[in-house]
């Protein structure tokens, strides 16, 4: 079953996060797992106030978006997420696509694509 | 010797214990003056968690716990000091101006008769002003969290009541010396705030600043807990400065709109100088707000309502500045700002007090330069006092205990190192 | 001319500032009466961060800060336009029934004096008075949260503070016309909540609906922070209603027992119509109890307690499908249910105490079915002064300034935008 | 005879929404008294919401809307009992010492006007008891708390209120047989709770332990929540012990110093026990002040401030390891220790009234012994009789409607499952 | 190293952890991360109430554990998931396995298998 | 693109995070994402206090960090994270080590080691 499946993990701005997962579902992409992280790159932390002066915080809010996904799916997931997740600007996020070996549904105990 | 203090002792609580309050006089005691007294005390009380939450907003997550048990521990450990000897160091009658007699050790003779030259029980007047030593002892806390020992900060709090606050309080309310001279606090100016404000950054000195101050991200972690904090904090603080006209006539009316107008000022003065420079800050309202509370406090009952503006607006500039002027040092970690809050905003209210007083008094501006003088000095005093002996006594306990807690507790956090507790799940 | 002004106004504010306040009639004045206007003043002020919580809850992580902050912000900057000129607008010699004169400009002759016709200083008067303005600025700010650009919101309220609340206040309670045609509003049904409740819906017709509203779930992030909220509005809500009585006497009582009432019946409905539709929703149950709390303050002196039960009953009622009804709409986006919850509720009550007055006043059960033709024009006028009056300010203050973030600042949420600052780190 | 009562019920309701508050006679009315009573009522009400945010914070997440609105929803439903049928029932002309008859039906001939025996109007009188009704009801929620279908704490909260607390509260304030004997209660250790502590272990031995006690953690998920309850309830604790002097005379003040100071000696005896066992806990120290508050509640206007200490002091070590002795059955689940901190320490501040009491009343320590006889006597009737009914009826109420969630809604949690709802988002 | 270890990552009914994680336990298996997160599947959103009327929320909350273990355990922990995860109802999660490259103990620097 | 970059996820101690931000930064490596996690290992639970005794909790804070890195970077990465974020306790955390197949910026549909 190698190869078969890929893990799509997302960066993106939390803001995006709705609108995205509208157009995935559209698409028929509706299995997905979200966290909530920080993240810094380009995009530099921010400055926060204090009660006078600031202070600087390091990481920025950010939505990991994670999909288990066959194949041939992961381009056109990734190119949903780019358009509909872009602001243009430093921050917009990455995606990162990972090998995965095996899926399982816990429920039927059902393997592999059929899994997910 | 010994011995006939300790029998002395024992017969004072037992007779305070079976009789003491039962020998009441309720001629004189206005019910109306009683109620409102009562009721400013519950106010007081409740902003001593105010205070908590206040500060426990305001540090790291980890860290959230131990801050906001401060406050309820002073409530618990200092309501015990007070009744037991607190109030008559500071109420007893005079020893050279300088601290109150042991009369009413164990709160003998301290009963629901009417307090001389009041029209209210003496338990009242009694437990309205333990609030205000609790609540002092609960603001210095700020200036030393997220790295204090807890069995430190207990040790201290109550030596700093017996040594600091309950000499001063003797001072300015109990009939001592800076009383006889003639310096105006109507709630608490230079009692609560300049002792609080100053102390707290003694104690932040000897403490020193928190591991990664300056380069880890301080963070205030719970922003409207802060904001709940001091909603409770003004709110108590009608209780605190019109409560203390110590009856319900028309000076506690003054005071409270007072009270009310500098919390305002403040709170509006703060915003726009942390707009000028970025945007209104949440943070900075609040602040503001408790600046121009602490700095009306001596003045609340003296001023007219108007006088509360300017006092208000200085006070949050005041405030302002010396935070930017404390932190921008980097030296000295007054974590929470308790100096530039409270004993910032608060000299300037006592001087405050000297320039705008009309009311039952005169300052400057009605023509009495004297006065303004009068509350300079007792402003020197109490910073100095203040001061040294916190401290000094920050220095013995930690030399004799520790102050602070190990490295590795303070980057795990308090909650967990020192209680054993987690504040959210 | 404009020059003259100015020097009134400075020669008012100079004599107001060192002696306004001192000029003290004691004779009059009942102490236990001003301890009850002061007390219940202290609870309405914790009413508007009560608001501010309330609504904070309610509200996305990301504008928790901003929609908490609106009320603080309030209680400062209103606090001092009441004391300045808004209280003189209410309060001051009538003109031709329509505004306050500015005898009181700057609390002018407004001291620790007793207050013509009451037993309560001028200034215990003035200052409950002043949370009432407070207040309904406060309450507003739920229909526009997570959107609107804070200098603007800062603008609009100190604004509809002086075009609406102030000349509404006048008519009902400041001796205007309304008053004189005998319209009944024990405690703010008409000046506050139906003025508040209406000009919220046309501020948010104007500003627009939030981003994404409709398609987006807006969940109410902190709902044990909304239900903390209602809890200090019912607390205070005493002393909006019981100590609208201005003494305190049966009627206090009276007005406490009929507020309670309405607040558990119409919690108890609520809770049983979202039952209906699937379970007993929590938010549900506060917001009744918010509804109950509204419908009853015109109601409160002058009902008995059991007609207290219909009033909070129809009150939630009416809320809950006005809810509905609003939202579904899908064209104006009056977020936190301003016009349901205080507009409609309150517009039921005011009716209601037309229709149940039997105390101090005759309604139509009474007898007198002219109370109720007063109510229903008291309601229609300050319907519609209060819906043309706060569009067109909003519609200018859109032109000139902008009510509304950008886009990007609205998605990225207002604490980060307006404030520079995060709610929970 | 069913229509005659249903008649006679309808002129009642119909008279009392009419006119029944108007008959007023203030002549006798004391204002003071007034103010603090009603304010005492405003301090207690907020108590309320107290004990859901104190219990809320000690729950997991996925119960906290759950645990929270429990006393809101008290509020709501005990407050129409209560001035329906709920008052009469206590303070009724009294039958045969063991309830009170129908004469106050609908607050029929409760109004403005004085209480007989009392200088306060008897709406104000009914509305302070209303609050002590409603706050028993929902101390009892603790022990439930995360499996209790929402439907039958409903029903199970309106029985109990009306079986036990109305029938205990008329023995022992209302006129009823313990009274008569003489049983002391201030402020309502018997009545409040301990039958509210009794009670709750009663329902816990039906309901079942929750799914996973004893092996899945069962963690506080938001402690600073619990602190801000506990401060409330310290807070509004004395308008419970000092408003029950139902004056504002020296027995308030006292009464409202030995509450402080109860809840100090309780809170900080507690926190040493944690420290002995391993870290002062501040769960512990809030859990402290508790049980020093409802231990000193029957005692509160009848011991000296001194004799407090004690009282608090056995009260904290009673309930600790009360605690430890429940949980350590790994038996029952009183989930959030009702019995151990209202039943345990209430029962020793009943007894210790009959020890210490030396103000309007004589104990054990002022030579009465008998005294502490009839304070063993009420204990003992009312754990007695609070048990078995209790117990009876929610065996009824289970197997009528069953009292528990399913299994996998417990474990998704009674935010989804009972409310639709989820706290943080 | 490569191939040796697999990360096991199970996205779980947040109220079936602590049996799981007991179950795990006695079988030896104690090394684990857990993360709070939203998802959905089938098992598609939820609807919450408003004052009045409603709103969707997309996501339901669930539980992701992570583990790496060595290859021949994949297996027995897969089976351990699937017994003590499962009601049989949509929404019961997924079990996706990783290829892990390399361990490291951050306390000694030991790598691989002996690391975990 | 294959075996071109990694994925480094590290468990640390959450009050190791900001020291070991700042090194990283140093040493340029100024992307990752942060989530707050729960673990147990070696380290076991907790146990904390309720009003009266204990109770035990099976999972402490943990912080996990994931960086994304060239192949030739790993080890750099591995050491600095060693280094800075070690006590010597039972605790201190573990890295992963997972092949990258595939990384893309969502601003610019870049694509690789450039993406990052
Ligand atoms: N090397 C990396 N490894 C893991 N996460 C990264 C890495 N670089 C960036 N990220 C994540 O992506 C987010 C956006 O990256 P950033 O470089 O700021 O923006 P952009 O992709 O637009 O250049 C960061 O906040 C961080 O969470
Ligand atoms: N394709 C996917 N990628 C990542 N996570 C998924 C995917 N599908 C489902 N999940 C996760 O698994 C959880 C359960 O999946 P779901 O399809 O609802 O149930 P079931 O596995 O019982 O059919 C989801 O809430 C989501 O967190
Ligand atoms: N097999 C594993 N799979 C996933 N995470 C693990 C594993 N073992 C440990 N961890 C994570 O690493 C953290 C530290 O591990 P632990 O074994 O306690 O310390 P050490 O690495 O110092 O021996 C744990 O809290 C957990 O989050």
């Amino acid at each position: 079953m190698w190869g078969m499946m890929k893990k799509i993990e997302a960066i993106i701005r939390p803001e995006k996060l709705h609108l995205l997962r509208e157009k995935l579902d559209m698409k028929g992409f509706s299995g997905m797992t979200v966290t909530e992280v920080k993240g810094r790159g380009r995009q530099k932390g921010i400055t926060l106030q204090w009660r006078a002066g600031d202070y600087r915080v390091e990481f920025l809010q950010k939505m990991k978006l994670e999909m288990v996904v066959e194949d041939r799916d992961v381009e056109c997931v990734i190119d949903l997420i780019c358009e509909f997740a872009q602001t243009g600007e430093a921050g917009d996020g990455k995606i990162f696509v990972h090998p995965v070996e095996d899926v399982v549904r816990v429920r039927t105990k059902e393997r592999g694509c059929g899994a997910v | 010797m010994l011995l006939s203090v300790r029998s002395l002792l024992l017969c004072l609580l037992l007779s305070a214990l079976l009789a003491g309050a039962a020998s009441a006089e309720d001629g004189a005691i206005n019910a109306a003056d009683n109620a409102w007294v009562l009721m400013s005390a519950a106010l007081v009380l409740i902003m001593i968690p105010g205070v908590g939450l206040f500060y426990g907003g305001m540090v790291r997550k980890k860290n959230a716990i131990s801050t906001i048990i401060f406050s309820f521990a002073v409530m618990s450990i200092i309501s015990l000091q007070w009744i037991l000897y607190g109030y008559t160091l500071v109420f007893g009658k005079d020893i050279g101006g300088l601290i109150g007699g042991l009369d009413f050790l164990g709160l003998a003779g301290v009963g629901m008769g009417v307090k001389e030259g009041l029209t209210i029980p003496s338990l009242t007047f009694m437990i309205f002003q333990a609030m205000f030593a609790i609540i002092t002892v609960s603001l210095i806390t700020g200036s030393y969290v997220e790295r204090i020992k807890f069995s430190s900060f207990l040790v201290f709090s109550l030596a700093w009541a017996t040594l600091v606050y309950d000499p001063v309080a003797h001072w300015v309310w109990g009939g001592g010396w800076l009383q006889q001279m003639g310096a105006l606090d109507f709630a608490g100016g230079i009692v609560v705030h300049i002792t609080a404000g100053v102390s707290a950054m003694a104690v932040a000195m000897v403490i020193g600043v928190r591991k990664g101050f300056g380069t880890d991200p301080m963070e205030p972690h719970n922003i409207p807990t802060t904001v709940m904090g001091a909603a409770l904090l003004w709110f108590g603080w009608f209780g605190f400065n019109a409560g203390s006209a110590l009856a319900a006539n028309g000076i506690a009316a003054n005071a409270f709109v007072t009270t009310n107008t500098s919390a305002a000022a403040a709170a509006t003065t703060w915003m726009l100088l942390s707009w000028r420079h970025r945007a209104p800050s949440a943070l900075g309202i609040v602040t503001g707000a408790v600046a121009g509370l602490a700095a009306i406090t001596p003045a609340a009952g003296y001023v007219t309502p108007l006088a509360a503006i300017p006092i208000g607006i200085v006070a949050a500039i005041a405030g302002y500045y010396a935070i930017i002027l404390v932190r921008g040092s980097g030296r000295v970690d007054d974590s929470l700002d308790v100096l530039a809050c409270h004993g910032i905003g608060s000299t300037w209210g006592v001087l405050a007090t000297g320039i705008f007083a009309t009311i039952g008094a005169s300052g400057l501006l009605a023509g009495n330069a004297h006065q303004v003088l009068v509350q300079l000095l007792a402003i020197a005093v109490t910073w100095g006092y203040s001061f040294v002996v916190t401290f000094g006594l920050a220095r013995i306990i930690d030399a004799v205990m520790g102050l602070r807690v190990r490295d590795d507790e303070e980057s795990v956090g308090l909650d967990i190192s020192q209680h054993g507790e987690g504040a959210y799940m």
